[in-house]
């Protein structure tokens, strides 16, 4: 058929964008008139994903949406796409580049939200160890200098952050070894949406659950159980569900001419959001419910 | 012990191109060559003779280069080395046949005959003349009496072929020395012929040759002089009119040997069929359809020329090539065999041609060597019994007499034909009732031709059934109760020991008919 | 114990003395049952390579089976709500179809074996993939197995059970590789496959064998690895799996080549390795200089390995000249 | 060329004509200006692995220097501020530099190819990853090296210049490896390398050589990768890397016993494998089945040639046999 596609280009196979895989597929009972589809690449790297921006622009896609693995650098390469085709960032956003806009959360806020947690969980201070998968990439390295910034002034200090390279044994091995190897440690933090989890098992093999206070990201349904159980203080969700909904239909309609949609700085910020214990069973069901169409 | 000074000066009337003087090589444990001198003049064919671990091809390798000496010099053309390197020996004018193949199978023949010494093409690029190196190669192959073409791959052609194709390599230096380690070892009669002319020839041209051949008959036919190792030391030497088998071997082993009387025993009448093979076509020749039969208690010679098929029809017998064609029955039970273990199973023994690829493991014990066919009956509950198979290598090595200085020593350190008892060890420690021994004493020396000699006519009157395929026309003709002769994949003819003599086997492997004693007998 | 093997027992008790004396903590118990699990958990994995070296082969597609069988495995047991006992079974047999398949084209279509597992590497991760949709396998919020995760993550008197089915793995494997007639058979081979063919042995059947254990043994770790991370994004699940356990045969003195090592080599070589990545943690070294560290102590321990076997062999050489050279006049 | 890279060269127009019929952008010019740049990047990996298998060998460490040299060079131009003709040559200094190291530790200290290399995969990564602190490499906003950006990324004629690159590369390969005196050698040492010595060779320099090459190919690359994603994260640019230079080499018929294998054919492997990428991307098949389309690809095009060959002689033999029992009777 003939109908235009738009594509929404993520940074790597994980869990994570099931939820916005779920956004693109109510954008698509909303948009009849093109063809909407979510790609993963083999692997988050940057030749990778220009490889697979590079085919899909020959394909004929009329618009693409990507969570660029390193968007900092890949001006050249992301610009060479928005020349033949309309292109949006999400989840990071590269801000020097000709893209029309971006559409996800703040990092760096996010980082912020985490400090809130840590500092509503321990008023007397304590140390914290994060643990996340690529150190090098920028979300992640925005996270931590959030949370750093947020911790300024506070009785709580990042001490450090272990990488695992999205080896999910090493990820929790990291756990246990920091578990060891820093005993004075009163707190730690799962940058990743998979770290999280991971801290949490390591925990209850040792025996270590609420003695340790947990700050997480993203809603893991273990993350999700953890903080309906009161081992995980509260974690801090994005919410790629609506970057995928709005961001696909915000596209849509630019290339339909309506460009009201896009604000003057480029910037769609969708809130993260700090899920609690109260919050939780509310926050599940909605995930319930998005998935369930 | 004679003195080597006393013989050689005696001859050398001019210049030496050659000359060793006291060359020492140890290897762990082993003194391979203790003090040895020796001089080769212009145009001297020398016959180099030992047993095996003698030290003879330690003794090349030096000379090629691929080897230093502990001690020792070499003297080349008048210039004294410590140790040659090998573009050093090149350089110098030394060509060289070694013991063990070392041609390219991905390369073609011409390609291999001037390997390292390639026409170039001008410019700096160094790229090779292809033209010119088959149009070099041609007449090389010509004067060896190759029948394949210079282009062929090395890949396609026998190991006889092979063999011819290292010689015509040696033949391409300008060499004023020629070493020949073991060259006849696997030609059969005819090429091993165009081979004493060839060497003959180069005598001719004033070029140097060392022969080391097993075959003592053939260093008769060609050698000036006669030098015999012995423990890596000068047994003596040889003038041209001294030369005889006797002699040779008297200097070799310290005794005279009764190798000939033994090995030429009649065998007691033989008994039934025991292995049959009816109408077999094998996949080099597979409109060649092969019928024989092979009596329990008797040595049946299978002789032929190169290529002829002998070795093809004993590994379709042992079951490692598909049989293509017709039946095979042991003890008038039709069998089918469709690898070695079936064959194993049935009783069916091959001691193959190629010893260190196929034969044994270098890596492994004696004893595991020997025990390897037969583990389950050295083990209980499939865990094997380190006792049971000391038990049986001890036993096998006072039965055959394997030197070495325990069966736990490594099988790769032990000589030839030492190795070889091991491959026949391994086999007759199990109960063999048909026996194919293919080419078994390839490079094998005369005093342990002589025992394996004994335990193939022991075995057969043991009432095992021996199938020998030799291209060694003495020992065919010395050890077989009946010879069958095969010609391009066919028994061309069987012959009874009446009728036994170099000239019919020769015509039988041409596809002649034979001579017969009885004119009314008449070939098969 | 082989001299090699003594010698690679020195490096993993120097190493640890040397990280002991930096941080003490390394020799908590918690520390080494922590480490000992992840030991039990490469060292099934390794053995299982061993098996398949000693021929001459190889198996690249390790990493991507633990992924793939991981998958299976938990999906069966958490989505689709399989008795655990009956999907264990069915993982375990899986892998034994897939090292049967894989031995199958190597002897009889006649592949080399890093082909073939080379596929085996792109595919097997590919279909995980393809069969979680891209996303993750993992069990719900408070979803337990109790007997289950007793026997895989669990542990007795403080040790992991994990570590417990590696020495009971490791006895039988040492029996059947040191001690069976199979496994000399598996020596014969990997020195010379055709001589082997040629006493009579069905060569074809042993390699198949090989690849069939080192099957069931990455499915026996591939469920361990399952239960011990509790969720697998498939898409790096395992991966580089397969150069973990050919590091810790090759560290522990088996030759790519076939025909060399000894069980004992490749457990130790597996401690070595986990040795050094606990370490890295423990010493607080920046977890990028993980791997360098690791390919660092394998290069120089193979390295020092080799030139000390080259120098004694050239002691003894030297010697016996010397001894020959002074018994020379005697004789 | 040979009846294999005829082969092959079919299977990959075969494939293009389906890819086609299906959508038939495939044969836009950009997405074959697209595909050919991949081509070459690839293509001059491939070439250099090439060298190193037709000798018997292996080189692992490639993906890993393609990451370790990429990072180098855009820290040399982009943060150093060297001049990038300087930068170049010591990148592909550096290069030959770790092709020698190699060589000379499989030569002269007998270590094994798979040994060295899987270290040198290990600890390339690490280093390229401690020297950005697990960072990211790239050029900063509005740097632009216009002389260079042409000669790597630009495009001649529509034509890329990595392409053309490629092509000249694989011409003076071509002569160096079938017609050249040091060619024919590494063919030998990889088929018997005792032989080539004892005929005067110096096999150990030889194949040192190879391994240079294969460091200098490598080295290239890995400034032509670097200018195409003009970014580098260290803890993944480049990995696996070394499997697409090995399938590629595979495919084009080459044997990792060594002494096998045509530069056309290594072209030809890679030519279908980035086609083999551009159709899962064009037909929209879900990425996660790329690599699985890659393995299926491979296992199924080597199995192919060999049965292929393996019936052949079979018919052969048959036939044969068959004129001869029609003839029989006539003896
Ligand atoms: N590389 C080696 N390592 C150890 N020992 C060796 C080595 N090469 C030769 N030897 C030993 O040196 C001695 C002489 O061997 P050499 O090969 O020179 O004998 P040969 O006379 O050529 O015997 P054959 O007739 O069997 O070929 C033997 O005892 C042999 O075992
Ligand atoms: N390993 C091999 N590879 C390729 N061709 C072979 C091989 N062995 C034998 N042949 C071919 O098969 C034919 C029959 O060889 P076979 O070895 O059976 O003959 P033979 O009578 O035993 O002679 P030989 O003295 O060469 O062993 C030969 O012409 C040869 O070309
Ligand atoms: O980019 C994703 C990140 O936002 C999430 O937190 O973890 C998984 C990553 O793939
Ligand atoms: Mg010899
Ligand atoms: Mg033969």
């Amino acid at each position: 058929d003939d109908k235009p596609t738009l594509a929404f280009v993520v940074n790597g196979a994980s869990d994570f964008w099931k939820a916005a895989e779920a956004g693109v597929k109510k954008a698509q009972g909303e948009l009849p008139d093109y063809t909407l589809e979510l790609k993963y690449p083999e692997q988050s790297s940057v030749a990778i994903q220009q490889r697979l921006m590079d085919d899909l622009v020959t394909a004929g896609v009329k618009g693409i949406m990507v969570s660029a693995v390193d968007p900092k650098t890949s001006t050249d390469g992301l610009n060479k796409i928005a020349s033949e085709t309309a292109l949006f960032t999400t989840d990071s956003d590269a801000p020097q580049t000709k893209r029309v806009a971006y559409i996800g959360s703040s990092n760096v806020d996010a980082g912020k939200q985490a400090a809130e947690i840590a500092k509503k969980a321990m008023p007397d201070g304590g140390k914290c160890l994060g643990f996340v998968g690529l150190l090098g990439a920028d979300n992640a390295k925005e996270r931590i200098q959030g949370m750093k910034d947020g911790l300024a002034g506070s009785k709580i200090e990042l001490v450090d952050v272990r990488g695992d390279d999205i080896d999910q044994a090493r990820a929790k091995k990291n756990v246990e070894d920091a578990l060891v190897a820093s005993p004075d440690i009163t707190c730690m933090v799962g940058f990743y949406s998979y770290n999280t989890p991971r801290i949490y098992e390591a925990l209850r093999d040792a025996g270590k659950l609420g003695s340790i206070t947990v700050v997480g990201f993203d809603d893991d349904p273990i993350t999700l159980g953890g903080v309906k159980e009161g081992t995980v203080a509260a974690t801090v969700v994005q919410q790629p569900f609506e970057w995928a909904y709005q961001g696909m239909k915000l596209m849509a309609s630019y290339l339909k001419g309506d460009k009201s949609g896009i604000p003057e700085n480029g910037l769609i910020i969708v809130p993260t959001k700090i899920i609690g214990k109260d919050d939780v069973d509310a926050y599940a069901a909605n995930l319930k419910a998005m998935a369930g169409k | 012990m004679m003195n080597y000074s006393e013989t050689s000066f005696a001859q050398s009337t001019t210049a030496p191109f050659l000359s060793l003087e006291a060359v020492r090589k140890t290897y762990p444990g082993v003194v391979a060559l203790d003090g040895f001198s020796m001089e080769v003049g212009p145009g001297e064919v020398i016959g180099l003779v030992g047993e095996n671990g003698a030290g003879k091809s330690t003794l090349m390798k030096i000379l090629g280069g691929v080897t230093r000496p502990d001690s020792g010099t070499v003297i080349v053309d008048g210039v004294a080395h410590d140790g040659l390197t090998v573009e050093a020996s090149i350089g110098s004018g030394i060509a060289f046949v070694h013991q063990e193949l070392n041609l390219f199978e991905n390369l073609d023949v011409a390609a291999n005959i001037f390997f390292g010494r390639e026409p170039l093409k001008a410019g700096p690029l160094r790229l090779v003349d292809r033209a010119k190196l088959r149009q070099m190669a041609a007449p090389l192959l010509k004067r060896v009496g190759a029948n394949f073409s210079a282009d062929a791959p090395v890949a396609s052609l026998s190991l006889a072929q092979q063999q011819m194709v290292e010689i015509a390599k040696a033949l391409s230096i300008k060499a004023r020395l020629v070493i020949l380690d073991e060259p006849t070892s696997s030609l059969p009669i005819a090429e091993t012929e165009k081979l004493l002319d060839v060497i003959k020839g180069l005598r001719a041209e004033g070029i140097s040759v060392i022969f080391i051949s097993h075959r003592l008959h053939e260093v008769e036919r060609v050698a000036d002089r006669v030098v015999v190792l012995r423990d890596g030391m000068l047994a003596g030497t040889l003038p041209k009119s001294e030369i005889n088998h006797d002699q040779m071997v008297k200097l070799m082993i310290g005794r005279m040997l009764k190798e000939r009387e033994k090995a030429a025993e009649a065998g007691r009448a033989p008994g039934g069929v025991a292995l049959s093979a009816n109408a077999v076509r094998t996949s080099t020749y597979p409109d060649r359809p092969v019928s024989l039969d092979l009596r329990r208690g008797e040595i049946l010679g299978l002789a032929g020329l190169v290529g002829s098929g002998r070795t093809e029809l004993a590994r379709v017998l042992f079951g490692i090539d598909e049989r293509l064609g017709g039946s095979v029955s042991l003890d008038g039970k039709a069998l089918n065999v469709t690898s070695a273990a079936d064959a194993v199973a049935n009783g069916i023994f091959l001691v193959p041609e190629d010893r260190k690829l196929t034969g044994i493991l270098l890596d492994l014990s004696i004893a595991q060597n020997i025990s390897l066919p037969n583990l389950p009956a050295h083990a209980k509950r499939s865990l094997v019994s380190a006792g049971a198979e000391l038990a049986t290598a001890e036993k096998q090595k006072k039965n055959l007499g394997i030197k070495a200085p325990s069966v736990l020593t490594r099988t790769g350190t032990l000589s030839g034909g030492n190795q070889q008892k091991v491959v026949l060890a391994k086999w007759l420690a199990m109960n063999p009732k048909v026996m194919i021994l293919d080419e078994p004493t390839r490079g094998i020396d005369i005093g342990a031709k002589a025992e394996i000699y004994g335990l193939m006519r022991s075995l057969a009157d043991a009432g095992v059934a021996v199938l020998m395929i030799s291209s060694d026309m003495e020992e065919v003709i010395g050890v077989s109760d009946r010879i069958a002769v095969m010609h391009e994949g066919q028994i061309s003819g069987i012959l009874d020991r009446n009728d036994f003599s170099q000239e019919n086997v020769l015509l039988l492997a041409v596809g002649k008919k034979p001579r017969l004693a009885q004119a009314a007998g008449g070939a098969q | 114990m082989s001299k090699k093997d003594l010698g690679l027992l020195v490096l993993i008790l120097v190493v640890g003395a040397v990280v002991t004396a930096i941080n003490p903590r390394f020799l908590l118990p918690i520390n080494l049952a922590n480490t000992s699990n992840l030991i039990g958990l490469f060292g099934i994995l390794s053995i299982g390579q061993a098996f398949v070296i000693i021929t001459g082969g190889i198996e690249l597609s390790v990493g991507s089976l633990v992924a793939l069988l991981g998958t299976l495995f938990i999906d069966f047991i958490a989505v689709r709500e399989m008795d655990w006992p009956l999907a264990f079974v069915l993982i375990i047999v899986l892998g034994a179809i897939i090292g049967f398949v894989h031995g199958w084209l190597i002897t009889q279509l006649k592949m080399q074996p890093f082909v073939v597992t080379l596929c085996g590497l792109l595919i097997y991760r590919g279909v995980a993939r393809f069969y979680t949709a891209d996303g993750t396998a993992g069990f719900a919020f408070g979803q337990n197995f109790p007997d289950l995760e007793f026997l895989t993550a669990g542990r007795s008197y403080g040790v992991p059970n994990s570590f417990i089915a590696l020495i009971v793995i490791a006895i039988v494997m040492w029996v059947v590789l040191h001690r069976s007639v199979f496994g000399r058979y598996l020596y014969a081979i990997g020195k010379n496959e055709e001589a082997a063919k040629y006493s009579g042995i069905r060569t074809g059947r042993i390699v198949i064998a090989a690849y069939v254990i080192c099957g069931v043994l990455t499915a026996l770790s591939a469920i361990y690895f399952a239960m011990y991370t509790r969720s697998i994004s498939p898409a790096s699940h395992g991966q580089f799996y397969e150069l973990y356990a050919i590091a810790a045969a090759v560290l522990g003195g088996f030759s790519l080549r076939g025909g060399e090592g000894s069980l004992v080599g490749v457990i130790l070589g597996t401690v070595l390795l986990q040795e050094l990545q606990n370490l890295v943690n423990l010493l607080g070294i920046p977890s990028s200089l993980n791997f360098a560290v690791m390919g660092g102590v394998i290069l120089i321990g193979v390295l020092v390995d080799q030139q000390w076997g080259v120098f004694r062999a050239r002691r003894r050489m030297l010697e016996a000249t010397r001894r020959n050279v002074a018994g020379a006049p005697a004789e």
